[in-house]
């Protein structure tokens, strides 16, 4: 398996079934999530910019780990994702106007307008609602994967985070449950190599994250994330392995963070052009499209219509956001719990006598 | 109908629940082959299997994550807390996530769990065996809190709380695990949350009471009784949601309200039923309210007995209260 | 005297204890080449050299235990934690550990730190970045609370924070880290823990607040000034130990209470405010006391400005509790 | 050095000095530790089972652990301790007067009768007051040695848990600061197999828990934990290397608990009379008794003189104990902040009063 290595003294398992390849079409799919992820991401960096969205969590540089590995998956598979999975979403087919309403917070959000940009989550895509506090996601998805497994439901959990993650305390809860209780579970670290400003070596003394996994007795694999390829085969493997029984499996797949943290972070204070240079380099769209085209499945032409075609989309869906009606004002009441309760129905009514007498506006 | 300690009714919800609901499953410290080291859960790993009677590792923050997980693909997971104590590793899960699922998804992830834990003084615990941390989840929206008094009442509210579309902190008073007892009626006896219990009608002074105060309450309100002086127990038994037109009503009839709780004063749940009462039942006060709770301390160990509201000390508060004004 | 906004204030603070004490410490997620996500800890690191400006893993967990351990040892440790919203991994190790130390080894660890943290809604920043906690701390004994309202203030408290005994928790108002310019004296300034400000004197109506509720209490204090109502408006800036002089005897003189605070409204701190009211200045009050407080929800991203107390709403509750009774 | 074993696959460091063997005297002097622990606990259950003390937590199975670790260290290395620690309190010169008056809870306890039996620390021996919930002190105990080398004091800490606390929030957050600033700490756990009734391979499924270390760039050593001299060589060792500036240690101490868990415990639910019947047979006083009369270092009469020694002075500080005055009623009102706030004398004054009227007794 190109780019794939088992981390650094890692309990060594390899799986029986040899992983097939995907096929040119799945190849070209991949690709073409991945133009659309970047072009979703500059889009909204520019509508943050001109204060259309409130904030955004860009994703370049992680496109192939995303798309490789949620390509491995099958959509009755249950995601955990943090808060920069973008491409993740797209490989599970959630539509970008909802991703969009989302991020606009506006009356087509599914979510209510209840969160920030970037914190979705669609039950009917077995997509988990992220929150913002890091790491709770990973006993979660060790939870369902128990339960799937009660049920006799042949299904894994994925929880996506990132190397600042692994210092969490639901990183070292979730992965010691696994590993007790086998669960199908695959642990998918994007070590991006900065937890905002601070560098994945002053994270943490061990010596890859990976190796982490065996202060559990769960495998451990280190993988070139920026190698679609590379992170498709390590996934698929793991979830192989996990449904035969063979237990979770952390994978770590190594990448970068090419844009800011987030809209709010400015990485030119604590890392250097030469560092983001050298990544760029290493940029997994070119990559790809190099091997796409070396392997005579994509030309100049086509890639340029890709992008184009992304980018309508995109446009269109914006544009049909902003005609969207806001969120109504008295909905924030609602999910709290599954019936308003009394006194929250009587919070409610003197917010509407508010705004009905126009002492305060929505 | 038969004859319980507050501890046997729990094991007695629990099996029911297990027996009735296959998505019911339990899982927590010491559980299974210990069957917990209160007995709440003796029997039951026996009984159903390991696999619904999970004894885990030692964390709590995978403890209640990992419930959270199973409760959001479907099941009713039940997880316990060895004592209310230790819940705080759990307290993200619990304040970030548990609370807060159904809503920040728009009502796409409800997530219904019950979390019991073992609450309160009286059993020489000390700072870390002893403490009532009720407010903190009181003051949380999306969760809901019970907390039972009697052995009836600790199955029916538990499993109502069981059967909740909503996640509910079940708090139970492990020093009354076995020194009450009384008829709990068989099968699926259920108590409605958000619903108070007048222990004891009167009509001079109201007391609001949970959990292990509550007998202690009501013997306070009969040594009143001797002096002339009429006393209004009622039982809280759900903290959130409250029942508020009971906390009115009863204050309305006496004018006069005393607040019982074992958890320090200040921002105590007491304040909250303080509060409402100076909001919303101003004009019928003819007393100052008056709280006795513990102190704002932490919970001492050799002098828990000073530190703990006991009959005296209620009656001495109703007694002036009753007098005041 | 220097003009400065409210994080600069807490900039020029921490500088200064750091100048003045070897003892100071500051750790926590990404507060040194960073210089904090909100630039608190600007060029501190530069300054004061990484060993005392301290970047360190992303656990709440890690940073609150070791800073207790830096405080057990003789150090003035000043943790930050990112957003109080984060603060939850540090549960455990703040209310079983740092407010009760002292306690538990009868009084021969003391366990002195400040642990800072940005706090509230009002920035578009939704579930978990907006949340007011104070109360959960509030309603721990050995913890003491401060929450600054102006730039004076929170170097003046902060100072105070550092050079105190106990631990601290303080909590800043990011939403006026930047709106809120004044001139704070150069040097060691300090604000007294324990002490209100009356920060508009006034006869009809008493507004309780602190924090970021400060501006707009006072700015709907003056658009009741011009329909006749003078409304006095106290901040509290010390949660605990609160200032119950200065609350008592605000409202002897007005005779009507109107507390506003960001957090939900139900067990929140403002409850703490009205139950000592009915305790103690029940006769006293002439119209029942008005709480004016984010709503019993989770924090919504969209609608914010409908869930947080402003003006409108504030003003509204100050003119029908002047009308009262 | 005997009993020693780097764990599995942990970055082997090797220190150079060599570690020096215990003189005879100080062996039998850590024999004489032991055979007092071994006594003090077989009083203190006795004591619980008439009533006169609430509780208590034997530690009978891990006295070299205990004796030898401690043996190791110098006064002035801070010691955080779980609950089960005597011996270490013993090896530190705690005297048993003040370990028997906390357990009662008397007027003589220094910590004020504020917490339950075993709970004790005092800061004049360095040994930092214990706490219930697992794990805490752990990072507590990485805070004080980074504010130790700070001060360029050269000590170091040690942080001692069991086997069940590895899965606690705090150890992943307290070795996961070591490892990235390399502070001077030892993290010494006595794995007795059992975490009240969950057995340690249930607890995690690592194959050593030493090998944890590695997830945090630390060397991890398993030792024999019966073996007083393969502790105290495994804890020289550890503690040389930070003081010199190599970071901290993981040690692994096999030991068994022998007893309950504690008085509110009864292992016959759990576990079989053969497990502990095999551990019976690796007594580590037995053992360590045959040490030292092989060496002639020791014979029956003057073990004989040791165990009643022991048990004389522990019956003298009993009587003393129960000779005492209880703690006086209002202290409990103090230690809560440095000076008691209004509020709080307050509510001082009231019960007071309600003492003074005997309305409530003490
Ligand atoms: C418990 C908690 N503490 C702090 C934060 C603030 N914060 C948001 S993202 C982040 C860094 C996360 O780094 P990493 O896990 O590497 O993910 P990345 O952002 O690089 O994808 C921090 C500190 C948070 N969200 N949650
Ligand atoms: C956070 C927390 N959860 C639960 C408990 C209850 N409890 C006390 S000791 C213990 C087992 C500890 O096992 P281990 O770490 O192996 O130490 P040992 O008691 O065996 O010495 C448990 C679960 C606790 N004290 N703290
Ligand atoms: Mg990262
Ligand atoms: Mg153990």
């Amino acid at each position: 398996m190109p780019g794939l290595v088992l981390a650094d003294r890692a309990p060594a398992e390899t799986t029986s079934a040899p992983i097939p390849e995907p096929a040119p079409a799945e190849l070209v799919r991949a690709y073409r999530t991945m133009v659309f992820a970047r072009a979703m991401d500059e889009r909204c960096l520019t509508l943050q910019r001109q204060g259309r969205i409130g904030f955004y969590v860009p994703l370049q540089g992680q496109e192939a780990a995303q798309v490789g590995s949620a390509s491995a998956l099958r959509p009755e598979d249950w995601i955990f994702p943090a808060y920069r999975e973008l491409a993740v979403a797209l490989v599970r087919g959630i539509p970008i106007q909802l991703l969009i309403d989302q991020f606009f917070g506006s009356g087509g959000d599914e979510l209510k307008g209840r969160q920030m940009p970037n914190h979705y989550g669609y039950r009917r895509f077995n997509f988990v609602t992220a929150s913002s506090p890091v790491g709770t996601q990973i006993s979660q998805a060790v939870g369902t994967a128990l339960a799937a497994r009660y049920r006799r439901e042949p299904i894994l959990t994925i929880a996506y985070f990132g190397d600042g993650t692994t210092s969490s305390n639901d990183f070292h809860a979730g992965l010691n449950l696994a590993g007790v209780f086998q669960t199908p579970t695959i642990f998918f670290c994007q070590n991006n190599q900065w937890a905002i400003s601070l560098p994945r070596e002053r994270q943490t003394h061990s010596t890859t994250l990976a190796v982490k996994a065996e202060a559990y007795g769960l495998p451990g694999v280190v993988v070139d994330g920026t190698d679609f390829r590379a992170v498709y085969a390590a996934v698929a493997a793991a979830r192989q392995r996990a449904l035969g029984g063979g237990g979770p499996t952390l994978i770590e797949a190594q990448v970068y963070r090419l844009g800011p943290h987030s809209t709010s972070d400015d990485p030119k204070r604590y890392r250097t052009d030469e560092e983001l240079n050298a990544w760029k380099a290493r940029d997994p769209l070119a990559r790809f499209k190099l091997e796409l085209m070396d392997a005579k499945l994509l030309n100049e032409d086509q890639d340029h219509a890709l992008w184009e075609a992304a980018r309508q989309e995109i446009a269109r869906a914006v544009a049909q956001t902003e005609a969207t009606p806001p969120v109504p004002p008295l909905s924030f009441f609602d999910d709290v719990y599954a019936v308003v309760p009394p006194a929250l129905q009587e919070e409610r009514r003197s917010l509407e006598q508010l705004l009905a007498a126009g002492t305060v506006r929505p | 109908m038969t004859e319980l300690t507050l501890v046997q009714a729990v094991n007695r919800a629990l099996r029911h629940a297990l027996q009735n609901d296959p998505n019911v499953i339990l899982l927590g410290e010491d559980i299974g082959v210990n069957g917990g080291v209160f007995r709440a859960t003796e029997g039951l790993q026996k009984d159903f299997g390991a696999e619904r009677v999970i004894d885990t590792p030692l964390s709590e923050t995978g403890i209640v994550g990992a419930a959270i997980g199973m409760a959001l693909y479907g099941l009713r997971p039940i997880p316990e807390i060895q004592f209310q104590d230790f819940i705080f590793p759990a307290f993200d899960q619990i304040v970030s996530e548990l609370a807060k699922f159904r809503y920040r998804s728009g009502g796409q992830y409800p997530c219904p769990l019950v979390l019991r834990a073992p609450y309160g003084g009286g059993i020489k615990g000390g700072l870390y065996h002893s403490q009532s941390n009720e407010a903190y989840f009181a003051h949380t929206p999306g969760l809901k809190v019970v907390i039972p008094s009697s052995p009836a009442d600790a199955k029916g509210l538990l499993l109502s709380s069981i059967a909740d579309e909503d996640p509910v902190l079940f708090f139970e008073p492990k020093r009354i695990y076995r020194s009450v007892t009384g008829e709990v009626p068989d099968g699926d006896h259920r108590v409605p949350l958000g619903t108070a219990a007048t222990v004891r009608e009167g009509t001079d002074v109201s007391v609001f009471c949970y959990g292990a105060m509550v007998p202690l309450c009501t013997a306070a309100a009969e040594r009143l009784a001797n002096d002339g002086t009429s006393v209004e127990v009622v039982d809280l038994r759900t903290l959130v949601p409250l029942d508020e037109p009971a906390l009115l009503a009863s204050v309305e009839k006496t004018g006069r309200a005393v607040i019982v709780h074992e958890a320090p004063r200040f921002c105590g749940y007491g304040a909250e039923l303080a509060a409402i009462l100076a909001e919303k039942a101003l004009y019928s006060l003819q007393a100052p309210v008056c709280r006795v709770t513990g102190y704002d301390t932490p919970f001492p160990y050799a002098l828990e007995n000073l530190y703990l509201p006991g009959v005296e000390r209620i009656a001495e508060a109703i007694r002036s209260t009753a007098r005041a004004g």
